[in-house]
């Protein structure tokens, strides 16, 4: 006999979310996600200015703000034919770089590592650390990341004016020229935040932790002093909890690839891992369709490419049980994020982990922190990249009509943004999120979405109403409910 | 959170997001302190829940929903984040709280009754906001307005519990220090009506016009203007700044540090101001009409406006002149060797 | 310490104070950092020593500068702080260094001949300074410069052994992300003397001017001026206001957090100035001829003022005009219920 | 056998300082203290417009800067017959409390406690803690303390527009109004810093430092956890190091009285408190006179009352060694500072102290940490009495002939301004600092000033060129030597 469970309001993730387990034998035997919230930007995007879309998309989710500018700045720019001068590229490169990792570091010590404080892991021996450390607003370490997050943020005043949502992204570049001695203070920001990472995450210089290239290094170092800053403690937990076993996603992974360099290429591949494979293939965004069959939303047309795509809601279609699409790449279904950028770019670490445990609650934690520490250098060697009154703004009319395409790294993982114009007016703007993809419904042919999937088999104790194998689960996507529906 | 809520002293905040994107919640997180929720505690606010920063999850939470319903768990400061949509057709089924099947406009309403302050937190729960726009798919709109239209969810009538209507923390996002300060506010000697503006903002950040303490004001003092991103010039004449007009202190008291839209680059769009998310314009251009902006600077007649702009001009130094449309400083201030200042 | 001294790497700041008041080093502390030392040594800046945060005192520190002019211990940095006095009669006996006998003056010329770069922190290093006021008691002087005139305790055509003349990080105090840029640059990349102004001040902030960002900007745009101390208008008409000639950023990059001189009530000396100190008025006065103040904005023509001065006044929104000369908004800014912008 | 010792450059001190010790028997037998550098404030002021001095005296001492804006203020005031508004009041106290409550930490953090990482206590089990606590640059709590400073000086970039040298503090109030949304967060501010004073520096709650009535009561509070908190290691150390009995001041304390308040009174009682009679004596400041017999200065009117005293310079006199005046009260030394306000207003915990030990260097420290415990709690209340909206500061015209004084209480005690004007114009301007008083050389009758009494019998180790224990006595008076001669 199978039990429906029905689990919401989610909380510690963007958005609100709700999820429907059937429950067989103490396990989770199917899982549903609902994204139960839509407010329709796509819809509100059409008859304006395309420009427009600098001010409206950021504010699609106040998280991942800037990865919506970026992926409409170059969504205008492939419009317009444009190209951003070095120093524009550098700057937008901070800045995504900037939101990207506040994320991360929001996303292990405000949304994930509660949940190791819950009564239900008191008799570990780790409990009263992780409650010392990780308790929502008490936790020691919980106070000091928001406290460095804030300070983390303030390379966002001085270069995009403010976060979220700033408009400091352009097409052509950054509206914000930076002089020398700014450069000189935003170095010594950045070398903040570094120290915080290498005195409280890490403990350890960043690059040390970069170059971790297997997991017995990894792991040799993690036994050098276990609980000694919050990264080994959390490898401490997740060995003790099996992290590595928990929430087993598609073993496909997808990235657009991140940081774009002036002289071309990126700093994170772009590509499909595939674990079946163990193989890294070319990236074919042709290859993406957007399936309504189970969203409150038109479907008419199959499932679509998301240039030609379509939103229209219908809230009392049958079978629908989410206002999210379900995106499929050649028809398969992908996961995205942290992991999938560091399979495609080869880290070994990552790698091997994920042939070793799959893309599991582990390996999607472990691959979001070594991004910390190895994004951090980067953005101090493109701060001294920049070429001081070069210029870092180009500006170009955009065309009455033609299509556009920004694709783009958020936090989360791979977004899209395609836009078409028409008489200098936008006529239809799609928007396919990082968890759009992860959270995605059921497709047409019944394939369960990354999370669904992932849900399979998590273990359920007795009496759980919000059972913690399933909230480690989905939080270890790090969702973002309201990217996903827009 | 056990069965039985027991209402802690202090403020008790409750926080619930709906029809907006979380940007409120994570512009707080920037506050400008050094232990947010030490600084939160010290003041005397309680954080019942809050979707990002609260240990409780699913059914916990409706447990406590339930408690605040019941009337055993004080709510002093309803804080809603993001529009309320009201479609379709009034169902409010665009936004269903997961896990009680009950459109969050419902739940919003009801926890209002109970809630001795009810605060929207940024344009969306203030105005509709940006979730407005367009021709308003989901119906969105703020607690007590519809843009600059009184009504909204609660209506134009609503008084919270302590007698004062929604309190409008507008912007998008709002400023963390907006809520913080509003919050405070209450929890030491409350809020006055006074205080607050005719639109419900409070009045300490809405008596300010963006444009005081703008970097660009010698710019605009000779209407030396900037003609494209990251020019250095003022905004107003082409960049569709509406700083001139926007209510908010947002050059005075700064953004993340030492920023702001106009320090960033980038026109002030009044984020403030209900209905800012249709302009009747695009967002990066000055509509004007005869050469003259159509938006004004406040309290200021056109006929000044246009004698003082085009003689200004005129007066510009060649250093204003050419450093507006350069992105770095080409002509330095003189230094004067001057006794006498 | 030891005998022999070595020489750490990066960049060695030797920091000596003498005729100021040691208000430079204290705001220094107040840089935006949450970890001062940690921020100089990330950015490989080393303290050779400080007057207030080092450990040796007496004969350790004489050992240490004897090292320096051993030339056994590298000094890439000499900070002073503080003017030199070369009274009485060029003896430079106002201050003989503790310990030593040794008028500071010669000191500083032994040390200066040894360093890479010599800074002069704040305008009485630079300029002679407050120091140097009335008629100048001690004969103080800056290190190249007396006032606006070249020269000083090391002449003008010294240069350090990097080739450029003292780095002059002037202000009265000076702010501490002045100097701590200037000191990062210098561990980084360096300064190019293209960097410096005709008064070699980092342009960074000296090709600012204060008027620049100020929150009284719309009091100034109508001459709507402050009459007495704690009035909300523009100080430049009456209170002795020189921000709009004054070379630095004290409105853009804020004081101590949230401040500045005319967002704390009160005119801006131009203390970056040299010769501020001796205004030839009283400091809380405008100087006026013929009910114009003699000193103009930056480049701004007399005539053009006066011009677009008496206009501008005609032009005064009564708002402006209230609260000018109020200490808080008496008239709050109108809200406008428009949909175009 | 005496031997000379010539000690300097001191630093962690205000300025420039050199001490000759005569030595005997590893003891010093006599001290002379110069303050080695002259400035001529009280030249530079002459006919200058008396309001000029709003602007040049604070800059005669940049950590007590708005000590000398008070003085200079109230000097005026007294000169106008202004009085402040209440608000003005409380702002001008909150500002003042802000810095002196500064300096205090400052002194503790990075003048005072450092010296006990010396080499010369390796042996001391305390040592290492203290090493890794007051380690000058690389200390954590020095870290911890200049960063708590940063913050807490935010305060007056809010309400002084900068610090240090305002000009906000006017004779007639504050030019800074404060709106109510201010003064929450300025209050928050405060709390911030109650915040760490009560986690690093007490951790224990302030009221209950400020509470200790006796040196029982405070034992035994020390011994339920000796290292906990900084205090409390201070204490550690004090008693282990002998701190109580070394440095025995003159026994005379001076205070001029702290914090006016609107309805008149002090929060600090001013007066004279004598060991010798162990009584409050009132304070009569016309009993002051300066002698300037050992200073370069000129001293042919004898000892002259600052309302008509003279600075004159006279570089090459015979007998003088250093440029500071001799201040006496009716003939006596006087010891001035936080321990002689803590004396006047009746701390009972510092009189029992005194009486016990005298005035030395553990109770100066101790008056002076008690006096943060105290002053926060009454900032609070100040910024809670603000009526927000009435004025905060009168405009009165100065008459043009006429004289004023203006006393207060600075960090380190009694500071009194003295003006003198004619024809508008500032003629005489005589300005008598803390340590002018408690650095002060010898009188006419060859009695040594505070310091210099207190040095005598200090215990000077074999080798030492600049002895420990003089360091510490040095200190624990907070010089200043700036303000010293100015």
């Amino acid at each position: 006999m199978t039990t429906r469970l029905l689990v919401g309001p989610f909380n510690r993730v963007e958005g609100d979310l709700e999820v429907t387990l059937e429950l067989k034998d103490g396990r989770v035997d199917s899982a549903r996600v609902n994204a139960p919230m839509y407010r329709g930007f796509e819809q509100i995007l059409q008859g304006k200015a395309p420009q427009d879309a600098l001010v409206v998309v950021p504010r699609i989710c106040g998280i991942c703000s800037v990865s919506q500018s970026v992926a409409a700045a170059r969504a205008l720019a492939d419009l317009g034919g444009m190209q951003m001068p070095a120093n524009g590229q550098h700057i937008t490169n901070v800045i995504l770089a900037t939101e990207n990792l506040a994320d991360h570091l929001t996303h292990f010590y405000l949304f994930f590592m509660p949940d190791f404080t819950r009564p239900v892991y008191a008799a570990k021996a780790w409990h009263a650390e992780a409650l010392r450390r990780f308790a929502p607003q008490t936790g020691e370490q919980v106070r000091a990341a928001i406290s460095a997050r804030q300070r983390w943020f303030e390379l966002l005043g001085t270069l995009a004016g403010k976060w979220p949502h700033t408009q400091s992204i352009e097409p052509g570049g950054s509206t914000r020229p930076v002089e020398a001695a700014e450069r000189t203070r935003l170095l010594a920001r950045v070398r903040e935040f570094r120290s915080f990472l290498e005195r409280q995450l890490f403990a350890a210089p960043l690059e040390q932790i970069a170059a971790l290239r297997s997991e017995a290094e990894l792991q040799a170092w993690h036994a050098q002093d276990p609980w000694r800053g919050d990264f080994r403690l959390f490898l401490s937990v997740a060995q003790d909890t099996g992290l590595a076993a928990l929430g087993p996603g598609p073993e496909r992974y997808l990235s657009y690839g991140a940081y774009p360099q002036p002289g071309g290429g990126y700093l994170f591949a772009p590509g499909v891992w595939s674990s079946a494979t163990d193989a890294l293939g070319p990236l074919d965004a042709g290859a993406i369709r957007e399936d309504a069959t189970h969203a409150w939303l038109a479907d008419a047309g199959g499932p679509l490419h998301p240039s030609a795509g379509l939103t229209r809601p219908e809230p009392d279609k049958a079978d629908a049980y989410t206002w999210n699409k379900a995106p499929r790449l050649g028809g398969q279904v992908v996961e995205t994020g942290a992991i999938a950028r560091q399979l495609a770019s080869a880290h070994p670490l990552v790698r091997e982990v994920v042939a070793r445990h799959g893309g599991t609650v582990y390996t999607r934690v472990l691959a979001r922190l070594l991004e910390l520490a190895q994004v951090v250098p980067m953005m101090e060697r493109w701060l001294q990249q920049l070429v001081v009154n070069d210029a870092y703004c180009v500006n170009t009319a955009l065309p009455e009509e033609g299509l556009g395409v920004g694709l783009s790294e958020a936090a989360r993982g791979s977004l899209g943004h395609w836009v078409q114009t028409r008489r200098g007016r936008i006529v239809n703007y799609q928007i396919v999120a990082p968890t759009t993809w992860n959270f995605s419904p059921r497709d047409a042919a019944g394939t369960p979405g990354a999370l669904e999937q992932a849900l399979v088999g998590a273990p359920v104790l007795d009496g759980e109403t919000t059972p913690i194998a399933v909230q480690h689960i989905v939080r270890s996507f790090d969702p973002c409910m309201v990217c996903t529906v827009h | 959170m056990g069965a039985v809520q027991t209402s802690p002293p202090g403020l008790n905040v409750l926080w619930l997001q709906s029809g907006g994107c979380g940007g409120c919640s994570m512009s707080l997180l920037c506050a400008d302190t050094t232990d947010f929720h030490g600084q939160w505690r010290d003041a005397g606010i309680n954080l019942l829940w809050h979707p990002s920063l609260s240990l409780a999850s699913g059914s916990e939470v409706i447990e406590m929903l339930n408690a605040v319903l019941a009337g055993t768990l004080r709510v002093d400061a309803l804080c809603i984040e993001g529009s309320l949509l009201r479609g379709p057709n009034g169902t409010g089924r665009f936004h269903v709280l997961a896990g009680t099947g009950l459109p969050m406009i419902d739940w919003v309403k009801r926890l209002a009754a109970k809630a001795r302050h009810v605060v929207a937190i940024g344009s969306c729960a203030a105005w509709g906001g940006i979730t407005a726009g367009g021709d308003n798919p989901t119906d969105a709109c703020g607690l007590q307005y519809d843009d600059d239209r009184p009504g909204g969810l609660l209506g134009a009538a609503f008084r919270s519990g302590s007698g004062l209507p929604v309190i409008n923390v507008a912007g998008c996002p709002t400023h963390p220090g907006w809520v913080t300060d509003t919050l405070m506010a209450l929890a030491a000697e409350g809020l006055s009506e006074a205080e607050l503006d005719t639109l419900g903002r409070p009045r300490f950040y809405a008596d300010q016009l963006v444009h005081h303490g703008c970097t660009r004001n010698e710019y605009y003092e000779f209407k030396a203007s900037a003609e494209k991103p990251s020019d250095l010039g003022c905004m107003m004449e082409h960049m569709g700044c509406k700083g001139t007009q926007a209510h908010a202190d947002c050059n005075t008291r700064l953004w993340n540090g030492e920023g702001s839209c106009t320090r960033g680059g980038y026109a002030c769009i009044s984020c403030t101001e209900p209905g800012f998310q249709e302009p009747g314009h695009p967002f990066h251009q000055t509509p004007k009409i005869a050469g003259i902006p159509i938006g004004l600077p406040t309290d200021m007649p056109k006929a000044w406006f246009v004698a003082l702009a085009s003689l200004s001009k005129s007066a510009t130094p060649r250093r204003v002149k050419l450093n507006a449309t350069a992105d770095h400083i080409v002509v330095a201030p003189a230094a004067r060797k001057t006794r006498l200042k």
